[in-house]
């Protein structure tokens, strides 16, 4: 059996993966609303899990894809813990607005 | 008994005193400082005799650190200062009241454990912590138990702090980078290091700014007036007799034997500069209206000149400025103590409020009055040898260095006449003077004693220390 | 034995001192005066065994103590050289001292301190023999320090009194000024020779050695400068009339006849060395010369007695300089000896008056005193003769040969000399009219307490004006004894007068000069009865006289002031701007600090800014820029 | 690895412990664990083990750190209850993440393979977000919990996306593996570089180098004090650490360039950090800029590091004591004041002379001012690196000890010159022996510094 | 063939992820998101990946989005009432999403090595069994350690959200 990447290159896979890693970074950015940044950093999370997979493939190795379990199991226990103190902020400030949060400076 | 037991005495003394408690503490500063005096003499005498009474050890594998104390003439001379001084300090404090004073004695003593460390250490690496270590108590002394308000105080004693640290800081850095060309930190070793004219210079330049700080040379010396003001008297005392020796004695110890070629270079740069500081100091303390302020900047004049000796690199110049340093050491504490009974009698550091002193207090005049006549360099003094060693020495180098810094002897004059005829001449104050107790009388007297024997008989000293300093003179002068 | 007898020589006043110091107050005033007495006739009586001694051997007693001062080159032995010289002035410094102590005793028997005014004499008695007899300039140098330091403290004696202590002030800061000069000269001979020893430096210059000339002119100006310091020349005289404030029998011994001539002394120890540099000798001629005419020009119109007193001094110093720049040591010391004669009497005759009239010094004030002061009267009248030079009084012959030689070698000081004498002579006999002709002009309570003095006061005063009147025959034109005396530490022989025409021409001119000065005096005084102005109604010359040229205001405005001025400059303006450096990095610290915080905003997307931008710059800085 | 396993199960036995109601033995029993764990880390010295098909790997360099780990760990348990102790249900989740935590440390320092490290750096993160957190009611602890959290798994997402490169370039994920590749001298794809500096900067956020500071400030604050000292201490060095092993097993072909970025890195953290810290009146964020700065001096081990484990190791530790020293003092005068200004220290050297003289000695030791181990720790420091010739940077270092003091020393005017502005509260026993022991080490490593440089002795 | 299914995932997959961030409703975001978990899982199966990609579906649409979800609902937050961030900072995100994905694709692009072949094991690596093989051998390790991880979040989680009793 070819090798995918024969067809579509692992450069290709790469550019995808800067490229939604990239809009990841974007989205924290961009947005104020916690629990939409919360999704930006699956979104860079995921891209990473892609360039894994393709890098796995390129290698003809599990590894790779061994690693995107773990990748996932990190990707949960955060969000998990996240969403925890999400709450917590919630329960005081009634919103998830970040940019309440700007006690702490100077 | 090597000289490493000297240490751990005054070290253990500022234990002790610490945990005696208040009551006794002084005392206990005084005994163990005394016995420190007597160990180092003890150990002169076994030196003398030929015996080595140096301690070495190494300490870190790597990089090379070794416990060295060696002890050589110099170190022994300065070790003898500074252990002579301590008792003196701590017995001119015993008619204050202090509170906390298991700590304040216990901060003396470390303190000279730290500088006895600093005189001794042959290791550059423990001779700089000893150097840095002796900042601390002093810092703690006269921001703890000093004069004026708190905020002036500490302004001048932080800014005397870090101005210190950072200059030394350089010199932790020169140390190191010898380190890298020498294996080890032995001044030895340093000495034989083979470096670039580029890298003496930095060196020498990190080291004089370490060095210039402390002793202070201009414009190096902001710090010195005010904090000397603001410390309690025995701070003060500690810092000009022995702490700013430690800055000479290492330019004569460390400095210019490692870096000598810069100071041949620029000589005239740095005895000019040690000379600019002689009429500066002299010139401003003209105009001071504050009797601890006055004693600063004649202080300020005073090390200039002797580190100016130290610089004309000629065997006489750096005799003369150990000498001049031993004496110092010994008029300026006295005179501080003077100060300190008058202002602690007349609740006051301003000369105005002075005057009429004499009438009242004869005893007291007269002992002032030699003091003062020390610090001018009358013949038959202590001071009188070292000024003209060094003086000698900068006509050697050029004669109008010597008629520039000889005004010493006029404005030293000026000022401390002028300003002993304001405090202590005149008609009888109407604030009573108590006269001189039995422990204010000894302390002058084991001063005086000390500055008029050496006066008139300064051969042991100088027969002690020249072989050294000779062999010092050779290793700054290899290049020549 | 030498040594031994030597160390009593000095160590006698030493002790004395130290008795005084410690015990003085418990002996009770006779004591201690007596004490201190003792203790410099004993160093007189010593003296005078040296002094037969080197007269039957002629050979100097050469004392080696102890190795002092250590330098590279040499070292500083403290040693003593009892030759000649030294032992002349001995003579006359501890004579003189002696019955300067007797005088003290009585003079200073009301002052509660007078235990200390003795410690301080003996104390400088043994400074001036330290001085002395030193075998190297250096321990000259601590006699010439120490006696300064005496001064200081003598002068300041009544230390009450915040204008004697600055008087004291002036005079030991003065003489400082001279002291760096001949610490330099030190420096520059030690230099040169390798040693302080009069003997060895002597050796070094008659064997010819190769010594740079420039520097050993130096060296003797410098020398020079500090014998104008402490013998009061042009330009650092003007602390001796100041110092008057100290107690009479201070200025009779101190700043008349024993410090002030120290610098002499110097000079003519030196000698070898200064006649092989004419041109300072030529400036110490000159200088002398100038002195003498400008202080006794101020003397003229002096009304304080002791101030007239303190001018004729500094003139009479003066040409002693003369001749020393002349070359004529033996003539300077000659002079020397016997100004000490009369011009301590002079000075003990008008502390006698002073004392009898409680401390009164104006002259406008006295006079008349003949009646009453029989001996103080007399002694003082013959002192008065001798320094205006009649014969056959002392001061006569001494002050001839100086004219006579300066006639010889150079006409211009020869007038300048002689105008100097002229005015000597007036002044003295002004002074002399004004406090014993007449009728007295003080109060009537001072007038009916005045007294002779007593013979402790008295004795002295009779002692010394026999010696005025006397002391010419050591030293007679034509046959000097004392010429012959001190060849062996003169490098050039004595200067020899015929007893020509010239020589009593010039003896004539003195004499009719100083006969004039009598004279105008007399009939200004005694045949006017005129008595000096009130200070407001000086006008004219005679102010500006009067007020001593203005150099001490001229001092303070070129000299104190501007140092003070540069004081307040450094105490107010380096000082800050040194000071403020420092405190300024620490504010641009601070500084950039506070604009560091206010980087922290506390804004998450703000801090993901600044991480994605440092995230970028390193990736184009690794990977991009090329 | 036994080290690993049995601080896992401690901390499971923590959580069983509260379920059997043994709550008064947690603290006991768990420093008794790590003592215990201490034991077992020892015996690793001078040799070296893998695991489970080199998934830890074991030497001289993880024994040193994973024993200093444990040691802070211990103290940092030690202050919990008192710190807690307002929450005593809690105790146990305390303590139990504290463990978890320390094991997230030890992987970091004993990972054989990219996963262990990956999984080590995130069980560290996470357990210190909840503790950043741990104040749910407190708005500050909030903040600060999601600050550190948002910008916490951004940077992680650094760290992966750089593991992931790696893999990329060279097909595993194994420490030896891939130097293996690098040694075979073929040239590597650039992601490899690509991937090394993507981990650089995820690491370099951890250790709050400038410019991935920004957090470290605010997350300072707003935590719990306990947890800053965690923060600073443990965290800090378990990263710098970490950063350490990685470059020196993955990193052996930097390019100039990489050196270049570090030492921009390391000289702009300390100076924005000692700058910024100047102007500063609450003395955790305080602390959070000196850390700034220290982790720039830190940085500079990389310029030479091979020489440089045994230094690192110093700095660390002497760091991380006067650390704990120091927050153990904070801890017992702050407790319950609810900030941490400099004014609350006014007096302390009147009201608690031993406590003002241990947070002293601790300024001091951060100062580098001998003979706190600080100031050798910065010594050993500057000198490997001008063994390397790099000068200037030395110098800059210098310069920033100065400013340095400026800012050590205000809170030392505080505690003696000026009066106490509150009460004297009891200051409970277990923070005065936490610090004076912790100062202790502290001077013992400066008295004795031969001890912990031999450890890594190459 | 397959290189424009790639293209056509990966525009579903970038424009899913932008609009996950642009939209101005939570729930849309999360649905958006799912959609975008969705494309990647497609580009799983690409790689015949297919074990994988069920368990990303699971773990991030099943779990992670669930729960994501669930606290959107919990806290009411299914309204388009965030206020936009300020300009200055939009911007901001604007210019550093350029500049960043210029930075790395540029770098990308530059460090890219012409691969014409690309390497064929033969062997089978990414089969449930061999994942399983590998997990739980090779990576045992990580597997059991990860464990860790999962509790300490669930402890976390528990800690920060369990109601506060003082001293009890």
């Amino acid at each position: 059996m070819e090798n995918i990447l024969q067809q579509i290159g692992i450069e290709n896979y790469i550019y995808l993966s800067t490229l939604l890693f990239c809009v990841g970074i974007f989205g924290v950015l961009y947005r104020r609303n916690a629990i939409v940044m919360f999704m930006s950093i699956e979104i860079m999370l995921n891209a990473v899990n892609l360039l894994l997979v393709a890098f796995s493939t390129y290698h003809q190795d599990a590894t790779g894809q061994v690693f995107v379990f773990f990748s996932m199991a990190v990707a949960a226990a955060e969000v998990a813990v996240g969403l925890a103190i999400l709450v917590a902020v919630y329960r005081n400030l009634n919103n998830i607005d970040i940019d309440n949060l700007k006690n702490l400076k100077g | 008994m090597d000289i490493s037991f000297v240490l751990i005495i005054l070290l253990f003394g500022a234990a002790a005193s610490y945990f005696v408690g208040d009551k006794w503490a002084s005392k206990a500063a005084l005994i163990f400082s005394t016995a420190a005096f007597a160990a180092t003499a003890y150990l002169t005498y076994k030196y003398t005799g030929g015996a080595s009474v140096s301690y070495i050890k190494t300490w870190v594998e790597n990089p090379m650190i070794i416990l060295g104390f060696q002890a050589d003439s110099l170190s022994l001379t300065m070790l003898l200062l500074t252990t002579a001084l301590t008792p003196i300090i701590i017995l001119a404090t015993f008619r204050n009241s202090i509170n906390n004073s298991r700590t304040f004695y216990a901060l003396i003593l470390f303190m000279a454990f730290a500088m006895a460390g600093t005189f001794v250490s042959v290791d550059g690496f423990v001779y700089y912590i000893f150097w840095e270590l002796s900042l601390i108590p002093i810092y703690f002394i006269s921001l703890l138990w000093g004069n004026g308000d708190w905020e002036s105080r500490k302004k001048a004693v932080v800014k005397f702090f870090i101005y210190t640290f950072a200059g030394s800081l350089f010199m932790l850095v020169a140390f190191i980078y010898l380190y890298q060309k020498g294996g080890n930190f032995l001044n030895t070793t340093l000495y034989r290091a083979i470096l670039t004219d580029k890298e003496q210079f930095f060196i020498f330049l990190a080291f004089f700014l370490a060095y210039a700080i402390k002793i202070p040379i201009i414009p190096f010396h902001t710090w010195q007036a005010n904090v000397y003001q603001k410390s309690p008297t025995a701070g003060t005392m500690l810092l000009s007799g022995i702490m700013l020796k430690m800055a000479i004695y290492s330019i004569i110890r460390w400095q210019l034997p490692i870096a000598p070629k810069p100071a041949t270079e620029y000589m005239y740069v740095f005895v000019g500069l040690g000379i600019a500081g002689v009429i500066y100091g002299s010139i401003l303390a003209l105009k001071q209206t504050d009797i601890k302020k006055l004693l600063a900047y004649s202080s300020l004049a005073h090390v200039g000149l002797i580190a100016a000796g130290a610089y004309t690199l000629t065997l006489d110049g750096i005799r003369g400025a150990f000498l001049q340093m031993l004496a110092h050491g010994f008029v300026v504490v006295g005179l501080f103590y003077a100060a300190e009974i008058i202002s602690r009698r007349y609740a006051t550091g301003e000369i105005s409020e002075m005057g009429g002193i004499r009438v009242q207090t004869p005893k007291f005049a007269s002992m002032f009055m030699i003091l003062v006549l020390a610090s001018v360099a009358m013949p038959l003094t202590f001071n009188f040898i070292g000024e003209f060693e060094l003086l000698y020495s900068m006509a050697q180098t050029h004669i109008w260095f010597a008629v520039i810094a000889g005004t010493t002897i006029i404005l030293g004059a000026f000022y401390m006449l002028k300003m002993f005829q304001q405090v202590m001449l005149g008609e009888q104050n109407a604030k009573p003077f108590a006269d001189v107790t039995f422990g204010e009388a000894f302390v002058f007297i084991a001063i005086i004693a000390v500055l008029i024997f050496f006066g008139i008989y300064p051969k042991p000293i100088t027969e002690f220390i020249t072989p050294e300093l000779e062999r010092l003179v050779r290793i700054i002068n290899r290049f020549n | 034995m030498d040594t031994n007898l030597a160390l009593l020589l000095l160590f006698a006043p030493f002790a004395g001192f130290l008795l005084n110091v410690f015990f003085g107050k418990k002996l009770g005033k006779g004591a201690s005066g007596t004490l201190g007495t003792l203790a410099v006739a004993t160093s007189f009586v010593v003296t005078l065994t040296f002094f037969l001694q080197v007269i039957n051997t002629g050979k100097p007693v050469m004392v080696d103590l102890f190795e002092w001062l250590t330098l590279a080159n040499f070292n500083v032995n403290f040693g003593f050289q009892l030759d000649q010289l030294s032992l002349l002035w001995l003579m006359f410094v501890t004579g003189i001292g002696t019955l300067i102590h007797v005088y003290s005793i009585s003079y200073m028997h009301d002052d509660e301190n007078m235990h200390k005014f003795f410690a301080y004499l003996n104390l400088f008695i043994f400074f001036m023999i330290t001085l002395v007899i030193g075998s190297n300039l250096l321990i000259m140098f601590i006699g010439w320090e120490g006696v300064g330091l005496c001064s200081y403290l003598l002068i300041g004696f009544w230390y009450k009194n915040q204008d004697y202590n600055d008087a004291a002030k002036k005079a030991f800061i003065m003489n400082r000024i001279g002291d760096l000069g001949f610490l330099i000269g030190i420096f520059i001979i030690g230099y040169l020779f390798h040693s302080l020893d009069y003997t060895t430096i002597a050796t070094a210059l008659s064997s010819g050695a190769e010594v740079d000339a420039t520097w050993l002119s130096i060296a003797a100006l410098c020398l020079f400068i500090g014998a104008c310091g402490k013998s009061a020349q042009l330009p650092l005289y003007t602390w001796l009339p100041d110092a008057m404030a100290g107690p009479t029998p201070v200025s009779a011994l101190i700043h008349a006849a024993t410090m002030v001539t120290a610098g002499i002394f110097m000079v003519t120890r030196m000698n070898f060395l200064f006649n092989l540099t004419p041109d300072v000798q030529t400036v110490i001629a000159v200088v002398g010369a100038i002195t003498s005419l400008i202080a006794a020009a101020i003397g003229l119109v002096q009304n304080d007695i002791k101030k007239v007193l303190a001018y004729s001094t500094v003139s009479q110093l003066g040409l002693m300089f003369l001749a020393l720049g002349l070359g004529a040591y033996e003539i300077a010391v000659f002079h020397v000896i016997t100004h000490a004669f009369f011009k301590a009497c002079l000075f003990l005759g008008s502390g006698s008056v002073i004392h009898a009239l409680h401390g009164e010094q104006d002259m406008r004030n006295m006079g008349g005193l003949k009646g009453v002061m029989k001996i103080t009267y007399i002694t003082f009248l013959i002192s008065t003769l001798a320094i205006s030079g009649l014969p056959p009084f002392s001061g006569f012959f001494s002050k001839d040969e100086i004219l006579m030689t300066a006639f010889h070698q150079n006409k211009v000081l020869w007038v300048i000399g002689s105008l100097a004498s002229i005015m000597t002579a007036f002044y003295m006999f002004r002074l002399l009219y004004l406090t014993f002709y007449k009728d007295f002009r003080g109060t009537e309570e001072q007038k009916h307490h005045l007294h002779e003095s007593p013979g402790l006061i008295t004795f002295p005063l009779i002692v010394l004006a026999i010696l005025a009147l006397v002391g010419g025959v050591i030293s007679l034109p034509g046959n000097s004894w004392l010429n012959h005396y001190l060849a062996p530490v003169l490098a050039k022989p004595a200067h020899h007068h015929e007893l020509d025409g010239t020589a009593y021409m010039l003896m004539g001119i003195a004499v009719v000069g100083a006969l004039i000065g009598i004279g105008v005096a007399y009939s200004k005084y005694i045949k006017q009865s005129a008595v000096p102005a009130q200070d407001s109604e000086i006008t004219g010359f005679a102010k500006v006289l009067y007020n001593k040229f203005y150099v001490d205001e001229i001092y303070t405005a070129i000299i104190v002031n501007p140092i003070y001025a540069i004081g307040s400059f450094f105490r107010d303006v380096t000082e800050a701007a040194f000071s403020g450096f420092i405190f300024g990095l620490g504010k641009v610290a601070n500084m950039l600090g506070s604009e560091g915080k206010t980087l922290q905003t506390g804004s998450i997307g703000f801090y993901l800014f600044a991480f994605v931008l440092g995230i970028c710059s390193i990736v184009v800085y690794i990977f991009l820029a090329k | 690895m036994y080290t690993l396993i049995a601080i896992a199960g401690l901390g499971i036995i923590c959580l069983i412990a509260e379920i059997f109601n043994l709550r008064k033995a947690i603290v006991p029993i768990t420093i008794l664990g790590l003592l215990g764990s201490l034991a077992l880390t020892v015996p690793d010295f001078g040799h070296y083990y893998r695991y489970f098909n080199s998934m830890v790997i074991t030497n001289n360099f993880s024994a040193a750190f994973s024993c200093l780990f444990i040691i802070l760990t211990i103290f940092l348990i030690a202050l919990t209850p008192d710190f807690h102790k307002e929450h005593k249900a809690k105790l146990s989740d305390f303590v139990a993440i504290k463990l978890f935590l320390l094991t997230g440390a030890i992987a970091m320092v004993c990972f054989g393979n990219l996963a262990m490290f990956f999984l080590g750096i995130e069980i560290l993160s996470i357990a210190l977000y909840v503790l950043a957190a741990s104040q749910p009611k407190n708005l500050k602890s909030n903040e600060a919990g999601m600050k550190y959290f948002l910008m916490g798994a951004f940077a992680s997402g650094f760290i992966l996306f750089g593991i992931a490169l790696i893999y990329g370039a060279t097909g595993s994920f194994d420490t030896s593996v891939i130097y293996g590749k690098i040694l075979e001298n073929q040239p590597m794809p650039a992601w490899y570089f690509i991937g090394i500096v993507m981990m650089s900067i995820g690491l370099l956020f951890k250790i709050a180098a400038v410019p991935f500071h920004f957090w470290a400030p605010d997350v300072y604050e707003g935590s719990p004090a306990l947890t800053t000292a965690t923060m600073s201490t443990l965290t800090k060095v378990a990263a710098i650490a970490a950063f350490f092993k990685l470059m020196t097993s993955l990193n052996l072909t930097v390019p100039g360039t990489y050196i270049t970025i570090i030492s921009i890195v390391s000289i702009l953290s300390m100076t924005v950090g000692n700058i910024t810290a100047l102007v500063q009146t609450n003395v955790k964020r305080m602390l959070a800029f000196s850390g700034i700065s220290h982790a720039g001096f830190m940085l500079m081990v990389f310029f030479n590091p091979i020489e440089t484990p045994g230094t690192l190791l110093y700095y660390t530790a002497a760091y991380a004591f006067a650390g704990i020293a120091a927050f153990a003092v904070i801890l017992s005068v702050c407790g319950d004041k609810g900030n941490e200004e400099v004014y609350n220290f006014n007096g302390l050297g009147k009201r608690n002379p031993l406590m003002a003289a241990v947070l002293t000695c601790s300024l001091l030791s951060m100062a580098g001012i001998p003979i706190f181990s600080g100031f050798f720790a910065k010594f050993f420091l500057f000198n490997q690196v001008l063994s390397t010739g790099h000068v200037a940077i030395v110098i800059i270092a210098i310069l920033n000890s100065i400013v340095s003091v400026g800012y050590y020393f205000k809170l030392i005017l505080a505690m003696y010159t000026k009066e106490a502005t509150s009460e004297v509260q009891p200051t409970p026993v277990m923070y005065t022996i936490v610090a004076v022991l912790s100062i202790a080490l502290n001077i013992a490593m400066g008295l004795q510094p031969d001890f912990v440089l031999g450890l890594l002795k190459i | 063939m397959l290189l424009t299914i790639f293209y056509i995932l990966s525009a579903i997959t970038l424009a899913t992820a932008f609009l996950t961030i642009l939209s101005k409703n939570p729930i849309h975001s999360a649905i958006y998101l799912v959609l975008c978990f969705f494309s990647i899982a497609g580009h799983y199966l690409m790689f015949n990946a297919q074990f994988l990609a069920i368990v990303h579906i699971i773990v991030y649409s099943g779990a992670i989005m669930i729960l994501m979800l669930f606290t959107i609902m919990l806290m009411n937050l299914n309204k388009e009432d965030e206020k936009n961030k300020s300009m200055l900072s939009r911007i901001a995100a604007v210019v550093s999403f350029c500049l960043v994905a210029f930075v790395l694709l540029a770098t990308f692009i530059k460090a890219q090595p012409t691969i014409t072949e690309y390497a064929v094991s033969g062997k089978d690596y990414q089969s449930i069994k061999v994942l399983g093989q590998v997990l739980l051998n090779e990576y045992m390790l990580p597997f059991e350690f990860a464990s860790v991880l999962l509790l300490v979040s669930m402890i976390g989680a528990v800690l920060l959200s369990k109601k506060q009793h003082i001293n009890n």
